[in-house]
Formats: structure tokens, C-alpha cells, sequence
């Protein structure tokens, strides 16, 4: 399991745009880069992120390897009732992962 | 060259910390952190918690502190309890003397320590996620503390031996750490400012490693780039280089884990 | 709720109708008729062909905040903003991201809706070297709108694998 | 003073040897290779960040190069202040004008600590080298 850090309001108002930062713990090795041996790195990087709030879809995000290693995130949704936000990465050699917070809303 | 002249001719009389610091090279009110030295961007990266990638680290380093482990079945949280408040300020006092050993050691090698004599479990190598991760997560809890660095006359000859390793020339282009890092700082390698040099973050993120990287990893960095032979992870001269730049750093604050390019 | 495929081809569509207004449409200008002389790669205006169709494209609305000059390739934060209530009726579908020197053209493809609330999103990316980066925002009326950026990447002086 | 340097003999077996050369105060007057350098190749060897290493350190009149150091003086006029023969001990090495210089030399391989064993026994650059860069740093007259 990669390390993640999700950052959600675990509180809003009906209504309020919050916003999300994410973080996963992943090389994202773009498959150009040569090892000391000389030969070719393999392609290992996470190319989908979706994230849903109470299972309707959101936010998606179909990355290339141009993006960073430890693949950062941010976006916003609207708070639109109590649940459950859920985000999902999956990537080259079968890389899933899928973590989930709280959110309360008023 | 007068001045790195006596530098060096000066080693030999060393004998305690006050005359370690008359020999001092960059004046108490010029030391400056790496991060003074970055970019906008890159100083906002570490600055938050919510953006920093070295927090993976220190997430992963805080479950490994509850986590039992070896023969023992014991935790670092069993012996220290919350690190919080036990490990507050531990990092910003390393490499420290211990009088067992004969000889300083880093807080990598006083983990692997509690590994082996506490936990009796094998140690983490060297630039292991679980060691960097633990030593992230021990290091955070010092960050905004200033670098301080036993006054311990045990100590002295370690100082002076790492000193002597980073005025020393080295590598096909016969270069020092000095020659940089105390005669240079502030003027441009190629497109990058040159530090001076204070272990101030490490673990360090630096996005050329798009990683979190141990100072011994810097100082082997530095030695590659002089074509040097750099020192084997853990040898005595690596740990001497460590606690020159933490004794030469004093009054710095901890910013583990720190964003670096 | 965004059926990602489905916002492509309705964009694709759109772009066409976009293109048959822009046309006669001032202060329009096209992404592919600006690009050579910066003398942009073929690999980028063909990707973006690929993405968005050959439809010319606004200026405009899309706001792209990217360092200058950066330290170092391998972490770049870019954020990108678009000018939109985010209404139902009124949306960003689609927000591409390209560059023009990396080995990949492409770099990000976002899909979002009236539900984001606002379209502001930021990431990290890397770039092999000091070039040009595009953002493309295509609109829930069909129209596409770009922002483009250029960044200077400081090549790192010692580098770890130098032996 | 005549002071006779490096020669072919006191390298050691296998390694590339140095070629032998005569410095006359503050200059060596004769060619490394026996021949004028190519200004043309020096240009591309100074601008090369893993060759020459120049631009590191350097900044010139190369308004085209982007990231010149500033750690060491500007090369612009440096064939106007310097002779061919200042020039080529300047690269071969600085330490013998000035000890405490952190100009590497290019053209020495003995007195060095700690040498990474791919570089053990080879020069910076080589004697071809060497000219090349001379031959390019003279024609920086402003």
C-alpha cells in the first residue's frame, strides 16, 4: 500500500466550495530514463485518479509520465451533503489503490 | 588563500569548542538555511504540511514508531512513548557522543541501535524507506528548534577530523567542500546559488531525487560531483562530516523534512 | 456523473461548430497557426490536434501559473484556473495540459463539472528542459480556450548519476 | 625558470600518459600536441557542461548560453589579457600561479586525493583538448 495524505474538510456548509489536496507515494518512472546498467527503466507510473463523493464521480485525471513523482493533486468539489469522498489511483503493473474520508455537512 | 591557510594550520591546536568556534568561517549573523537560498515555489512546497512530499515519509515513520517489532515485540512507542514530546529536540542535538561506542553516531545509526539492542531486530539499511521514514518522522518533531549540538569535549576530535575532511581537496578537480560552501556561497553554480552548506532539513525531498534523501546521501552527491570517491554509507568519516555541518550549522532551525532542488 | 469518453466526443463536436463561428470571430487566434513561429515541436500540435481537434482556439479564460524558472524539472506545481461560473448550464468539461520538449507531449487531462464548483486545479510535472507549456480548457458550449506559459529549467550542475 | 613537468615515463603502466611540457614563468610557450588547437572545437568543448565544465564556474560573452556561473572570472577578453602561453598553463594548471585557486587543473593527474577510480590517472582533458580550448580562449579579444 503506497502512503497517501488526503486533505478534506471534515466539516462544511451546505453549498461551500472546499478544496482537496492529495498525495501518493509513487516514482512515476516515465519509461524515458536509462538505469546505471545502461539499459531502459520500465514505464511504472499511476495514469487514473477519480475521485467520487457518495459514489457520483466528480473529478478524473488521466496523467502521462510527465507528471511529478509522489503525484500531488488539488481540486475542489461542492459540499453538497454528508458522506463518503472516495478517491481512487490505478496505474502500470496493476497499481490500485482507493482511500476514503468523512466529510460532514451542515 | 591566506585565509583557508590558517584555517588548516590552525586544526592541530584545537582542543575544545571555543577555539572550534573563533575558527568559526561564516559569522554567526551570515548563516543562512539552504531554503533562504531557493525559490518562491519551492519554499511553499515544504512550508506546508498539506503539500510537502516529505510528509509521506513522516506518516510512514509515525506508524513504524507503534509498530512492534523483532524478538523483543516491542515498539519505539513502548520504550519512548509519544514522540511528540519524548523525541522533541533529539534530532536538532545529532550526531551525538556515545560513550559505549567510543564515538559519535547519527540518528540513523542510534535508530538502528534501538533496532538491534531494544527491538532485537536486524537494522534498516542504509537509504531504506522504513529508515528514512522513521528518521523523517523523528526529525519532524525538532523542526523550528535551533540546531544545538552537545558541548561535549568527547566530541572535539570528531569536529575537527570532519573539518578536516571538508577544507581537504578531493576528486579530479580538486575541489574542497570549502571552496564552495564557506569562499562561494551566494554566487551561482552554472544557474544554481551555492549554500553554505547546513544540514538543516535532512531527511531532505530534493526533486532531482524525487525523493527523500539522507545528508549522507548529499555529502556522497557532493563528492561524485567533485569525481571523488564518495564514503561508503556509515563510515566514520561520513558521520565526522555530519557533525562538523551540525556543529558549523548551530543555532540554524530544524526544517525536517525539507523541500530542496 | 462525468463520462470522461463522452465529454471528449462532445467536445470533438463542438470544435466543430466552434470552428465554423470562429472563422469570421476577431481576436480569435489558432493554436496551430501561432505555434510555428515559437517553432513548437509537430509532436505537441499533434497531440493537441488529437485531443481537442483542429479547431482554432481563444485566448483567454484560462489562467496557467507555472514558475518562470524553476530549479529543478523534476517537481514543477502548475496551476491551472479557468474563468467559469461552473453552472449546469455553464461549465469547464475539460481541462489538457501539454508541453513541447518532454518525450510525451502530453502531461494531464482533467475532467470536471458543474459539481467542482469552481475549475481551479493544481499539480506537479516535469519538464526535461526550458520549453513552452499549454493549457486547453474546453467549455460546456463547445468553445476551447488556452493560456500558454514558458519556463526556463535550471539544469542541475551535479548530478547523482554523473559516474 | 625552466621547470620540466609531467612525462611519459612517470605514468603509471596502462594509464593514459601525460605528455611532457616546459613552463617558462608564467606560461607554457609551446603547443601540448606540437600543434595549433581548433577554436572551433574548444568553443563546443568550454560549452560543454560534462567536458569542459567552463560555464559552471565561468561567465563569457555567450549571450546564447543560458545559466553561466559566476565563482571564477568572466572569459570575456581573456585572449586579449593573456598570451597563447598564459592561457595553456592557466588550464594545465592554475595551482602553480596560485595555489589557493579553485580553478581545476585540466592537465594534471598526480598530487590529487581521493580521485573516483574512473578518473584515476586521466587529465580533465587532453592535451588535443587542451589546445582546442587555448586556440577558442584567444579569440575572446573583448
Amino acid at each position: 500500500m503506497a502512503r497517501t495524505l488526503l486533505n478534506v474538510p471534515a466539516k462544511a456548509a451546505r453549498g461551500e466550495i472546499i478544496e482537496i489536496k492529495t498525495l501518493i507515494a509513487h516514482p512515476m518512472e516515465s519509461g524515458y530514463r536509462v538505469g546505471l546498467n545502461g539499459a531502459m527503466i520500465p514505464r511504472d507510473i499511476i495514469d487514473l485518479f477519480v475521485c467520487t463523493y457518495n459514489g457520483a464521480e466528480v473529478f478524473r485525471a488521466t496523467l502521462s509520465p510527465a507528471i511529478a513523482a509522489n503525484p500531488f493533486i488539488t481540486f475542489s468539489t461542492v459540499a453538497t451533503e454528508s458522506g463518503t469522498i472516495e478517491f481512487r489511483w490505478t496505474g502500470d503493473n496493476g497499481f490500485s489503490q482507493t482511500e476514503s474520508v468523512l466529510i460532514a455537512v451542515e | 588563500m591566506t585565509a583557508a591557510f590558517l584555517r588548516v594550520a590552525i586544526l592541530p591546536l584545537v582542543a575544545g569548542f571555543a577555539s572550534l568556534a573563533l575558527a568559526a568561517d561564516i559569522p554567526t549573523a551570515e548563516r543562512r538555511s539552504g531554503s533562504e537560498f531557493m525559490g518562491p515555489e519551492t519554499r511553499a512546497m515544504q512550508d506546508d504540511d498539506t503539500t510537502n512530499p516529505g510528509m509521506l515519509w513522516v506518516l510512514d515513520g509515525e506508524a513504524a514508531w507503534r509498530r512492534r517489532e523483532g524478538a523483543a515485540d516491542k515498539s519505539c512507542a513502548d520504550c519512548h512513548g509519544y514522540a511528540q514530546t519524548s523525541m522533541n529536540g533529539v534530532a536538532a542535538r545529532y550526531p551525538a557522543f556515545d560513550a559505549a561506542k567510543g564515538r559519535p553516531v547519527d540518528l540513523e545509526e542510534r535508530i538502528n541501535m534501538c533496532r538491534s539492542e531494544q527491538q532485537k531486530a536486524t537494522p534498516l539499511p542504509f537509504e531504506s524507506q522504513a529508515l528514512l521514514a522513521l528518521t523523517a518522522y523523528v526529525g519532524r518533531q525538532s523542526r523550528g528548534q535551533a540546531i544545538a549540538v552537545a558541548d561535549d569535549a568527547r566530541t572535539y576530535p570528531f569536529i575537527a577530523a570532519g573539518r578536516e575532511i571538508f577544507e581537504r581537496r578531493q576528486g579530479q578537480l580538486d575541489l574542497s567542500c570549502a571552496s564552495c560552501h564557506d569562499d562561494n556561497w551566494g554566487k551561482k553554480l552554472a544557474g544554481a546559488p551555492v549554500p553554505q552548506a547546513h544540514p538543516t532539513g535532512y531527511p531532505t525531498y530534493r526533486l532531482e531525487w524525487q525523493t527523500l534523501g539522507s545528508l549522507q546521501r548529499r555529502l556522497r552527491n557532493c563528492m561524485i560531483g567533485m569525481r571523488a570517491e564518495p564514503y561508503a554509507y556509515g563510515t566514520a568519516e561520513n558521520v565526522d562530516l555530519e557533525l562538523y555541518l551540525m556543529w558549523r550549522a548551530r543555532g540554524l532551525a530544524i526544517e525536517t523534512p525539507a523541500v530542496r532542488p | 456523473m462525468i463520462d470522461y469518453d463522452r465529454a471528449m466526443q462532445a467536445t470533438r463536436r463542438s470544435i466543430l461548430i466552434g470552428s465554423a463561428r470562429l472563422a469570421v470571430g476577431a481576436g480569435l487566434v489558432s493554436l496551430v497557426g501561432t505555434i510555428p513561429a515559437r517553432a513548437t515541436p509537430q509532436t505537441m500540435r499533434d497531440a493537441i490536434r488529437e485531443a481537442v481537434g483542429d479547431a482554432p482556439l481563444r485566448t483567454g479564460r484560462v489562467t496557467l501559473d507555472i514558475p518562470s524558472l524553476v530549479e529543478n524539472g523534476n517537481t514543477v506545481p502548475l496551476t491551472v484556473a479557468v474563468d467559469s461560473p461552473m453552472t449546469e448550464s455553464d461549465h469547464v468539461k475539460t481541462i489538457h495540459i501539454f508541453n513541447e520538449k518532454n518525450p510525451q507531449p502530453h502531461v494531464i487531462t482533467i475532467a470536471l463539472g458543474p459539481r467542482a464548483g469552481k475549475a481551479r486545479v493544481a499539480t506537479r510535472i516535469k519538464l526535461a528542459d526550458t520549453q513552452q507549456v499549454v493549457a486547453i480548457a474546453a467549455m460546456s458550449d463547445g468553445s476551447l480556450w488556452t493560456a500558454s506559459a514558458d519556463v526556463i529549467v535550471t539544469i542541475a550542475a551535479c548530478i547523482e548519476d554523473v559516474n | 625558470m625552466v621547470v620540466l613537468a609531467c612525462s611519459a615515463a612517470a605514468a603509471a603502466p596502462g594509464e593514459p600518459a601525460l605528455r611532457s611540457f616546459a613552463i617558462v614563468g608564467d606560461a607554457i610557450p609551446d603547443s601540448l600536441t606540437g600543434a595549433p588547437g581548433d577554436a572551433a572545437r574548444g568553443r563546443a568543448i568550454v560549452f560543454n557542461r560534462q567536458v569542459g565544465l567552463c560555464l559552471l564556474c565561468h561567465s563569457g560573452p555567450f549571450p546564447d548560453e543560458k545559466f553561466q556561473g559566476n565563482l571564477a572570472p568572466d572569459l570575456s577578453g581573456a585572449g586579449a589579457r593573456s598570451s597563447i602561453g598564459q592561457l595553456r598553463l592557466r588550464l594545465v594548471d592554475a595551482s602553480r600561479l596560485n595555489p589557493a585557486t579553485i580553478m581545476p587543473s585540466y592537465y594534471r593527474t598526480e598530487g590529487l586525493t581521493r580521485v573516483a577510480p574512473a578518473f584515476v590517472g586521466k587529465p580533465i582533458l587532453t592535451a588535443a583538448q587542451i589546445e582546442d580550448v587555448v586556440a577558442f580562449l584567444a579569440t575572446l579579444q573583448e
